[in-house]
């Protein structure tokens, strides 16, 4: 696999200038996320009202891959209701553990689709999912 | 210097490709691999002379016996213990300096006792001395940085006191890579009474050790840092320390007598080695040794040393780079090179570098307190061994040079 | 039952010769020899795979944890654990034993508390309990033994009480080679609150082996007596009681986040694993849990019954051989047959029969207190593998009757 | 090496019928001795004055070799000084660690020369050598 596959101008782009890296004013909920044997760490911030999901914003230290994979979460759920934001968590951790493949049925996660590749750098899995872990950790407990 | 030695060939890993690459390999500082002549020691040990040794009246556990026990003597040689004795065989250096913590620390330490250890420790000589800490009242204290990374010769000097009972300290940082002058350390330790435990993992693959010149009490590695199998790891510790102790583990061929309800120890060195010992791991032991010495730590130093003073240069030059530990007031670097690059996170250096085939290794590197101390999150570490060529080096920094690029940061 | 099995071919040692001669190998409850499957698997792995598992980014590491993690799962399905954490690999079944001692025992035993354990338990078995109850103020009792050598049922009804916090106990007795009912032993210790510890050490590579059905809260056993390499044990335990276990070791790969005072641990199975593992030891668990399983234990568990079929009468004509655990009145025995020979110590029966390349044990068998309850100062030990023969039967035979008139005895 | 090249006739006659296993009434030091991994335990007795060993006999259990061993060494130190007794005693741990082999040097332990090719038996050396280390250990608090 060349690395170009997973290191995408969409990543680059998200990493390097992540939208939503910085704090929410009006949070409802923020929850950590970590992976201690790589370091990286991650807050995320959500503003959940009404069962749909307002805002999403995320602070913390990872490689390019956990953090791209961070922003374009956070611009990903938001609007989206509760059910469907965690639904795009389990989808995505499937694409990634290469449960699923096919590019129709994983069209709804639009850039996240920039990741698919990392599903075939073991190493890295862990990066990746990071905050979809923590964001259903986070939907999860505030139900 | 050569650059490739002529004993390459005997490393089937590094000749053969993974995933259709030559692997430069940089990573020893975690493991290293193997000569043929310690794979085949293994393989001729369970293809020709396995038994379960000491138990056995018959010629196949006196053989194994003899492996076993030769391997016993060719460590002490090795690292200039006074007695095989002295040796125990465990499954790592974790594990050796865990039983310490246990076996010694536990008996010895009090509360308002305190252990010394310096803030570069790996996990394994750091974790268990907070164990016997708060399992004993006692406070643990760290012996910090000058600002070239090296010990502080202050930190040394008062925080081991009267109050002392344990010193632990590598010899060589798995991180910064930096030869520690643990002989006087050892002294100062003894001075106010306290043991001195010294971490071996990093320093005795690669330079000579001598247990008796230093005066250490404990002396703990790993094989498979030097060339032997995984699963076998050595303690030295001085006799009269090591017979005074409580047994670790306990159960077969560490007993004297069993009684329902009261048991008297074997002496040393099995009164440590409880339960069927690994030895095809202690065949690959000996011949490991056999092979350091018939290359001889002078060469391997040299060897190093040409890499190192081969990589620096060429990596200060690079002004996104920015290294730990590679600039000692001392003549004391080993061949081992922290260093993160402006912007980019360890993990992806790493994976850039695995996808032109060279090894690094990314992480905190089981010095968490260390990185925490460096205000760093995470380092990458490129850590050499014999059989590295300044071709391994040329590659890693090849790959180096393109790692800002592939996340879309300029040079 | 044909005599040679076709697999024997696959063991190197066995083909072999040894000073000269074939060896009937029957010394296989103290280690197993291996087939060549196993010890390609190390040198396959050392040759090409080698890395330290779980710390990189790079190909090779995954590779190696890959090997890793999937020896895990395979030892998983192997005793019918309900999830890989639930396995963790140990030196040997003797850490194993010590594991559950330390991070469980010293936590949930108190004063007044009892341990029971049967007196058939090998050292490893017991040494460690005899700790835990002395540390603690806690009582150790032992079930004795039936006429035949089975368990007192009774003592099984009587000692295990409502104080009992642990019951500790082998599910083949590496001396009498009887199988005890451990499902029933769990059952009793769970009715009164108890933990049951099942040692597995002379089990699992002659039987099927399904710890969920037994129910058992820790499973132990070793790799070298299943035709793995030394150095590689396992512990099994619950999910629930390894997670509210405190650590045992403590160092690299175990742990969370290590502050300066204090650390958090990994989870499981990395929380009791400290350190380099041996990922050498794994590989070669893993090809002899393939090989075992493509043999199929039915026909592992025919093969010594029809051995001990063979032998026992043959035996039973020799009026000076005295047998122990021969008359069970269960259809429990396996493949290990102790005996000794009147007038004569163990061990020059062993010296004896090793002159015709005959492998036998002598000695205590670490289980001293069984001896002396069986009131016999030593023992020989013939144990039987899949690889074994009626020749090898037979030709133990044939040096049993010369031992005597070596000795200058009539027969 | 042949069997009997260890079990030879001097120690058969020896481990069957040990003419010095019994207690000895006038022992003036006594002194046991183990090889706890194979079970072998005696208990020597000597009747030791003016630096004369004047009687010795053993009692305990063991193998064949342990047991010879231990009835020549009572057979050949009686009658013998405490010094000379040490020496022998030397020189037969010395035989059987293969240290001397020199049939003329060895010539003072007589009978006992019949367990010299126990040299050749690793596994049994600590069978051999079990009675003369407790003589010498015996001997050497005596003093
Ligand atoms: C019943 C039993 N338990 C425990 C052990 C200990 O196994 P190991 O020596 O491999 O730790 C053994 C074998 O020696 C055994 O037979
Ligand atoms: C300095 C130091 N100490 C201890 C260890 C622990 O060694 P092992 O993992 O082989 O137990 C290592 C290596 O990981 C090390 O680099």
């Amino acid at each position: 696999m060349a690395l170009d596959d997973v290191y995408t101008e969409v990543l680059g782009e998200h990493s390097r200038n992540p939208d939503h890296k910085h704090h929410l004013a009006c949070a409802t909920c923020t929850m950590k996320g970590h992976n201690p044997s790589c370091g990286d760490e991650i807050t995320l911030e959500l503003n959940v009202e009404d069962g749909m999901v307002k805002e999403a914003a995320f602070t913390g230290v990872g490689c390019a891959i956990s953090q791209a994979s961070t922003d374009i979460m956070a611009e990903l759920i938001r609007g989206k209701s509760v059910e469907e934001a965690r639904g795009l968590a389990q989808k995505f951790i499937s694409m990634i553990k290469g449960e699923i493949t096919d590019e129709e049925e994983l069209e709804e996660l639009d850039e996240a689709l920039a990741l698919k590749n990392v599903a075939h750098m073991p190493a890295r899995v862990k990066c990746a999912v990071l905050a979809w872990h923590t964001l259903d950790d986070a939907l999860k407990s505030d139900k | 210097m050569a650059d490739v030695q002529e004993f390459l060939k005997d490393f089937p890993l590094l000749n053969g490709e993974i995933d259709g690459k030559h692997i430069a390999y940089l990573d020893n500082g975690a493991t290293t691999q193997k000569p043929h002549q310690v794979i085949q020691s293994i393989c001729g040990y369970y293809g020709g002379c396995n038994a379960n040794p000491h138990r056995g009246a018959y010629a196949l556990s006196v053989k194994a016996t003899d492996i076993y026990e030769s391997a016993r003597k060719r460590t002490a040689q090795f690292i200039k213990a006074k007695r095989p004795a002295e040796i125990i065989f465990t499954k790592n250096a974790t594990e050796a300096l865990n039983l310490v913590a246990y076996s010694y620390g536990l008996q010895n330490v009090g509360a308002g006792d305190e252990i010394v250890i310096s803030i570069s420790e790996h996990h394994s000589n750091l974790v268990p001395w907070q164990f016997v800490a708060k399992a004993k009242g006692a406070t643990l204290k760290y012996i910090y940085l000058e600002e070239d990374g090296n010990l502080s010769q202050e930190d040394i000097e008062t925080k081991i006191t009267e109050r002392t009972k344990i010193v632990a300290v590598t010899q060589v940082s798995n991180v910064l890579g930096l030869k520690n002058d643990v002989k006087s350390i050892v002294k100062k330790a003894h001075s106010v009474g306290a043991v001195c435990v010294v971490d071996g993992s990093q320093s005795v693959a690669h330079m000579a050790v001598d247990v008796q010149d230093l005066d250490c009490d404990f002396f703990a590695f790993s094989g498979h840092k030097m060339l032997s199998p995984m699963g076998i790891g050595v303690l030295y510790g001085k006799y009269e320390i090591l017979d005074a102790m409580e047994p670790f583990l306990r159960g077969g061929d560490m007993i004297e007598y069993v009684q329902e309800q009261e048991s008297t120890w074997a002496e040393l060195p099995s009164k440590f080695e409880a339960g069927t010992q690994n030895v095809g791991g202690a065949a690959g032991l000996t011949a490991a040794i056999d092979y350091l010495e018939g290359i001889t730590f002078d060469r391997i130093e040299a060897i190093e040393k040409d890499l190192v003073d081969y990589a620096l240069p060429q990596l200060r030059e690079l002004p996104y780079i920015e290294l730990y530990g590679c600039d000692s007031k001392q003549d004391n670097k080993t061949g081992i090179i922290a260093f993160n690059i402006k912007d980019v996170h360890p993990h992806d250096v790493a994976t850039i570098l695995d996808n032109d085939g060279v090894a690094v290794r990314a992480g905190h590197h089981c010095a968490q307190p260390l990185h925490r101390y460096l205000q760093q999150n995470a380092s990458c570490r490129a850590s050499f061994y014999l059989y590295n060529t300044r071709e391994d080096i040329d590659r890693w920094i090849a790959a180096l040079k393109k790692v800002r690029g592939v996340l879309g940061y300029g040079a």
